[in-house]
């Protein structure tokens, strides 16, 4: 069978310094959102190399991106079974190493990240219990993560958000911890889509190597298939951060 | 376990059955009548032993074998040109059709039903209905690409049309969300008919290379029959209880499930592993399985081969173990798919199988025989040549008339009715009307639908909700793509089903072109009541020749479809639905065109004429009546319309296009309006002295072959010498106004767009929150 | 102040994807002893002041009419929990 | 045979948005006497044979770390039903 480009291969113009990155796509049973990360690895000019969550080896890869979806179908709770995959254990250690691997988390991908305690607190059910797909606007807060290092500080971005499970809640010592730390990545700004405590869409750990957020940067890499407003394309800065980091770019 | 399990019943052998021909059998209450079972006995020089009789009559039902309706079906197939056969790659019969897009690429989609076990229990029936149609998508050896969901419920304030609405919604997004297919469009129609008989339909579409088209057949002597995915449950079979005369003992039995519970992401597994099973070329012909499950599978698949199948049931892994053979064949437990293996394959079968973790089981094997040979622990208990049961199944032609009443409602038009008085024409009471015209159920905003359903996913989705029609790309590459559009209009149907079903088709095919697409194949979903009632069934028939007598006058060829019977309370029917999607081709979805301005300044042309066509029209649906006679069909005018539509999207001609349908005009200009928030200054002047129109019927009418565009200055004289060639007839009806706010209309007090979506954004969250 | 248990579980012939899940889950964290789960819900309603039998009556009625959808789920226990 | 049932609930400073969405429905019911609706997890384990303490103390830890989040959950029963 060919390969279908519904798995991305869209020619990409960008910078081929970055295309020597490699970025990790984990696929969890269940899991959604991988085609569009790699495409937006790509799209970003790094080089996507997909992981199975049955693996037992990182392969060489420069960053993982975890991303969105129903991983065991959000049964029990979500992210809640993906946490146990043997490849997540090897994320874990890479990230809390010395190296610092790079590691986004986006929607389940965040959901699996706080249930595998590299990013604090939890995810429980929108506060109007049902699943909201909308243009969201995020504000990022902390543009010194290595996810965010394209953007400005305090700049508005587009991106859609889509989710069941997306009320993010900790502990008032944790929340005011990560205020205090600057942990607080990204804000929903406008209009907070399901409860969110202080209106947080997404955050980092001490370090700014492991990001994550239910907002869905990888749909918005490319006009015409994003939001309608603006260029649609938002989202990139997170997947041109990494790479420049990796590539030991300047922001 | 086999030797325990045969002291559980009392298994009926072919054997046994030949020596016990006076039998007493189930078979009324299995819903048989005298006629087929007498049939099955002649088929089978002998009685039927249970398991056959179960197979029997599950096959031979009418949800599985078409009896009422195939001899009118059949017209599909007879009206079709060698054109339209041109680009069909597989037609009427397999589980979807198949169109060529070109480039080596192929598309598949299929539109379905699942109405009353969405009445029963609402979430989990339309969850079960996404389930099973991206099932079909996935048989056909295609990767499932996005869904679609029109649906029909009750009166919007009716007390039982919340939990029809809160589940039905719910089920198909949280069935369709996991399985990560973009849902990109559908319906929602509420009127009193669908109360008691809510319609869920749902489509789904694939795309995949040439070669990798799969069917189902079961051909090569020796090849191994496997069933993989989820264990066989007693879903499905709860009306057939009567199945227990199998049991041995006297205790009744266990339990079976009233409704069956969907497990989506057993699905998604299931699709990704059979996409990495047809990339491996590790089967050579798979089944999806539905209605009459494993009966309907093993069937299909050997009669659709060269020879026979022989299968073991007792291998079929169980999630109940208490299950009769009958009841094992005829479970309908969703998540399920049955495939033929190579001897070479089945190792590497076995590895995707795991790396997935997916059981299966090994059921048994081709054969040369032309019979379908099933055993229970060795001892043969179905033995039947797979055809009989499978495709001769009993076909009637059932009686039909065109209903005494039918003259009566069509002669009771609107205009002039005791419904009509007060017709609106002061500036006030127009800007009233088209208030609350958006504000009604059927034309309000369904936002609060479309916002539980991802229409990200996959990152291919061009265009969705509440465009025209939904997009999808391809091919990155080049943008080649598809678009999408479902329509039917019950009040059109019921009051002329010929024409109603017609006005379907020229609407989907409509918004197709609007998006700028090349419509190209058609599948249709007939929502209709109880055949057995002469009126309906004239309703079916005439709808079908309607439909089939168009899709050869529009060149495009039905390749798939369902049709779901019955659906009435009472005697009362539903009003005849045949429900039509239409998918086109895009060369490259960057062109597609969206419904909305944006521009200031451009100019906004009305496509089209005007006549007072007012009779089933949604004004007449707020003001309580329904009679006369539904807007006239000009197919030929559809055709050129469409034409003009795709080449201006071609040429860049047109930023914005919206086609007019229910609501005409008057919400054709506000969608436009709201879309991005930019209004527009409108004079109809012109089109009232051209067409011989009021202004309330220039804007209420619902006249077909219609669609408003807004065109960049630069292209306005292109773009009218090419309506003009054409013979078409347009008109410059106003301009996009990005400052002012509000929707002016000569004529019509003005409406300022923050009032218009409020009125028209409120309704649905006011009744379900 | 006391509470009103309610436990709901899904009907035994009825599919529960999610305990499917986590049978599965299970054995590949170590856990090797169970055959078979399911995941119900189980509901605290807290009333205040005294259960009375009328107050528990009500709490039957709220779970066979609300919390439980009696097409797939079972309630199979109401009881009085004293904090 | 024998299940294990194993009890979680959300903690109590943690808001629970079912619970709250069926307080706030229960009124409309008529079902007025109860303040306050906490909605969590009861999972059944199905045991092949007997209940040992090693079993049991599986179920334990089996709620600890797969069945319950400890940032959002508390395990609050975990016994042994004969069937
Ligand atoms: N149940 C639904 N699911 C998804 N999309 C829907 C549903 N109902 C309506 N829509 C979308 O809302 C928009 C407006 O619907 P409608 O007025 O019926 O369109 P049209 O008149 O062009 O056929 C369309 O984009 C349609 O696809
Ligand atoms: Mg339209």
């Amino acid at each position: 069978m060919t390969e279908l480009p519904l798995i991305g291969e869209a020619p990409v113009a960008a910078e081929s310094r970055l295309n020597g990155a490699r970025i990790g796509v984990v696929t969890f049973p269940g899991t959604l959102d991988d085609r569009d990360a790699a495409r937006a690895v790509r799209l970003a000019g790094g080089t996507a190399v997909a992981l199975w969550h049955a693996d037992t080896e990182l392969a060489d890869v420069d960053a993982v991106v975890i991303p969105g979806g129903f991983s065991y179908g959000d049964y029990l709770r979500a992210g809640a079974i993906s946490r146990f995959a043997p490849l997540m254990s090897k994320i874990i250690d890479a990230a809390n190493s010395d190296a610092k691997l790079p590691v986004l988390g986006i929607c389940n991908g965040f959901q699996i990240l706080t249930e595998s305690h590299l990013l604090p607190g939890s995810m429980i059910k929108n506060d109007h219990l049902k699943f909201l797909c909308r243009d969201q606007v995020l504000r990022v807060e902390n543009n010194t993560t290595v996810w965010t290092a394209d953007y400005e500080a305090g700049q508005e971005i587009l991106v859609p958000l889509k989710n069941q499970d997306g009320q993010y809640i900790a502990d008032e010592k944790t929340l005011d911890a990560l205020e205090a730390e600057g942990r607080v990545a990204f804000r929903y700004v406008g209009f907070n889509p399901n409860g969110s405590r202080r209106d947080i869409a997404g955050i980092t750990n001490a370090a700014g190597n492991v990001v994550g957020l239910m907002p869905h940067p990888e749909h918005a890499v490319e006009p015409g298939f994003g939001p309608e407003s603006n260029a649609g394309t938002d989202g990139l800065g997170f997947f041109t951060s990494v790479l420049n980091k990796i590539v030991g770019g300047a922001k | 376990m086999t030797t325990e399990t045969n002291k559980k019943f009392n298994i009926d052998t072919v054997e046994n059955a030949a020596n016990t021909p006076d039998t007493e059998l189930p078979w009324a209450e299995l819903g048989l009548k005298e006629n087929e079972f007498d049939e099955i006995v002649k088929v089978l020089g002998r009685r039927p032993t249970g398991a056959e009789l179960a197979m029997y009559s599950v096959m031979w039902s009418e949800h599985c074998s078409y009896k009422s309706s195939k001899n009118h079906l059949r017209q599909f197939g007879q009206k079709v040109t060698e054109e339209m056969k041109k680009d069909m790659l597989v037609g009427i019969g397999e589980n979807a059709g198949v169109t060529n897009l070109g480039d080596g690429w192929a598309v598949t989609f299929k539109i379905e039903s699942h109405n009353s076990p969405s009445f029963v229990e609402p979430y989990q029936g339309a969850a079960t209905g996404i389930g099973g149609i991206v099932r079909d998508i996935i048989s056909m050896g295609a990767r499932p690409v996005a869904v679609m969901d029109p649906l029909r419920f009750g009166e919007i304030d009716h007390p039982d049309t919340a939990r029809v609405m809160h589940g039905a919604v719910a089920g198909i997004g949280g069935y369709g969300n996991s399985l990560g297919l973009p849902n990109i469009g559908g319906e929602m129609v509420f009127d009193a008919v669908y109360q008691g008989n809510p319609l869920v339909n749902a489509l789904a579409v694939g795309v995949m290379r040439h070669e990798d088209i799969r069917l189902a057949n079961a051909s090569g002597k020796g090849n191994k029959v496997v069933l993989f995915g989820a264990r066989t449950g007693g879903d499905g079979i709860g009306g057939a209880s009567v199945l227990a005369s199998e049991s041995f003992d006297d205790t009744k039995p266990s339990k079976r499930p009233a409704v069956q519970v969907g497990d989506p992401f057993a699905e998604k597994v299931l699709i990704e592993c059979c996409l990495e099973l047809f990339k491996g070329s590790l089967v050579e012909g798979i089944q999806d399985l539905g209605a009459a499950g494993i009966s309907c599978a093993t069937s299909e698949l050997a009669s659709n081969g060269d020879g026979g199948m022989q299968v073991e049931l007792t291998d079929v892994l169980l999630r109940d173990p208490t299950l009769t053979p009958g009841e094992i064949l005829m479970s309908e437990s969703q998540e399920r798919m049955m495939a033929v293996v190579t001897p070479e394959n089945v190792e590497a079968f076995e590895a995707v199988m795991d790396k997935w973790a997916v059981e299966y089981a090994w059921l048994g094997e081709v054969t040369d025989t032309g019979r379908l040979i099933i055993t229970w622990d060795g001892e043969v208990i179905v033995d039947v040549d797979p055809r009989t049961v499978a495709h001769d199944g009993p076909v009637y032609d059932r009686p039909y008339a065109r209903p005494s009443w039918q003259d009566a409602l069509q002669a009771d038009a609107f205009t002039g009715s005791v419904q009509d008085a007060g017709r609106p024409s002061a500036p006030s009471e127009l800007a009233a009307a088209v208030t609350e015209l958006v504000a009604s159920p059927n034309m309000c905003d369904k936002s609060w639908i479309t916002k539980q359903y991802d229409r990200y996913v996959g990152g291919n989705t061009a265009m969705a909700f509440p465009d025209d029609a939904g997009v999808v790309r391809v091919d990155e590459k080049t943008g080649l793509g598809v678009a999408l559009a479902t329509d039917a209009n019950g009040r059109y149907t019921y009051l002329d089903p010929y024409n109603g079903a017609q006005l379907a088709l020229a609407e989907a095919y409509r918004n197709v072109a609007t998006s700028g697409a090349v419509p190209m194949a058609v599948s249709d979903c007939l929502n209709f009541g109880s055949p057995e009632d002469p009126d309906v069934m004239w309703q079916l028939a005439e709808s079908i020749r309607g439909l089939s007598d168009a899709c050869m006058e529009l060149g495009v060829p039905v390749t798939g479809g369902n049709v779901s019977l019955y659906n009435q309370t009472g005697t009362t029917p539903i009003h005849p639905s045949p429900v039509v999607a239409v998918l086109g081709k895009l060369d490259d979805v960057a062109r597609r065109t969206p419904s909305g301005w944006k521009e200031d300044g451009q100019a906004i042309y009305l496509l089209g004429t005007t006549a007072a066509e007012l009779d089933g029209s949604e004004w007449a649906k707020l003001r309580g009546h329904l009679g006369g006679l539904p807007p006239k069909v000009d197919l030929a005018a559809e055709r050129q319309l469409g034409e003009i539509l795709i080449n201006a999207s071609r040429d860049g001609m047109v930023d914005a296009a919206h086609d007019l349908s229910e609501g005409g005009l008057a919400a054709a200009l506000v969608e436009s309006s709201l879309r991005h928030g930019v209004g527009a200054r409108i004079a109809l002047e012109e089109l009232l002295e051209r067409d011989g129109v009021d202004l309330f019927t220039a804007l209420f009418s619902e006249s077909q072959a219609r669609a408003i565009v807004s065109v960049p200055r630069s292209e306005e004289v292109r773009f009218k010498d090419m309506c003009t060639a054409r013979g078409f007839a347009h008109l410059r009806i106003g301009v996009v106004d990005a400052a002012s706010g509000s929707l002016e209309i000569n004529g019509v007090e003005t409406m300022s767009l923050d009032a218009l979506r409020e009125a028209h954004e409120g309704t649905l969250p006011k009744y379900f929150g | 102040m006391p509470r009103i248990v309610v436990d709901v579980m899904p009907k035994p012939e009825i599919l529960d994807p999610q305990g499917k899940a986590i049978v599965g889950a299970l054995p590949r964290l170590g856990f090797t002893s169970f055959s078979a789960v399911r995941q119900g819900k189980r509901f605290e309603l807290t009333v205040d002041g005294e259960v009375t039998d009328a107050i528990l009556a009500q709490a039957r009625e709220a779970a066979e009419t609300l919390l439980s959808n009696p097409v797939i789920e079972d309630v199979v226990n109401v009881e009085v929990v004293e904090a």
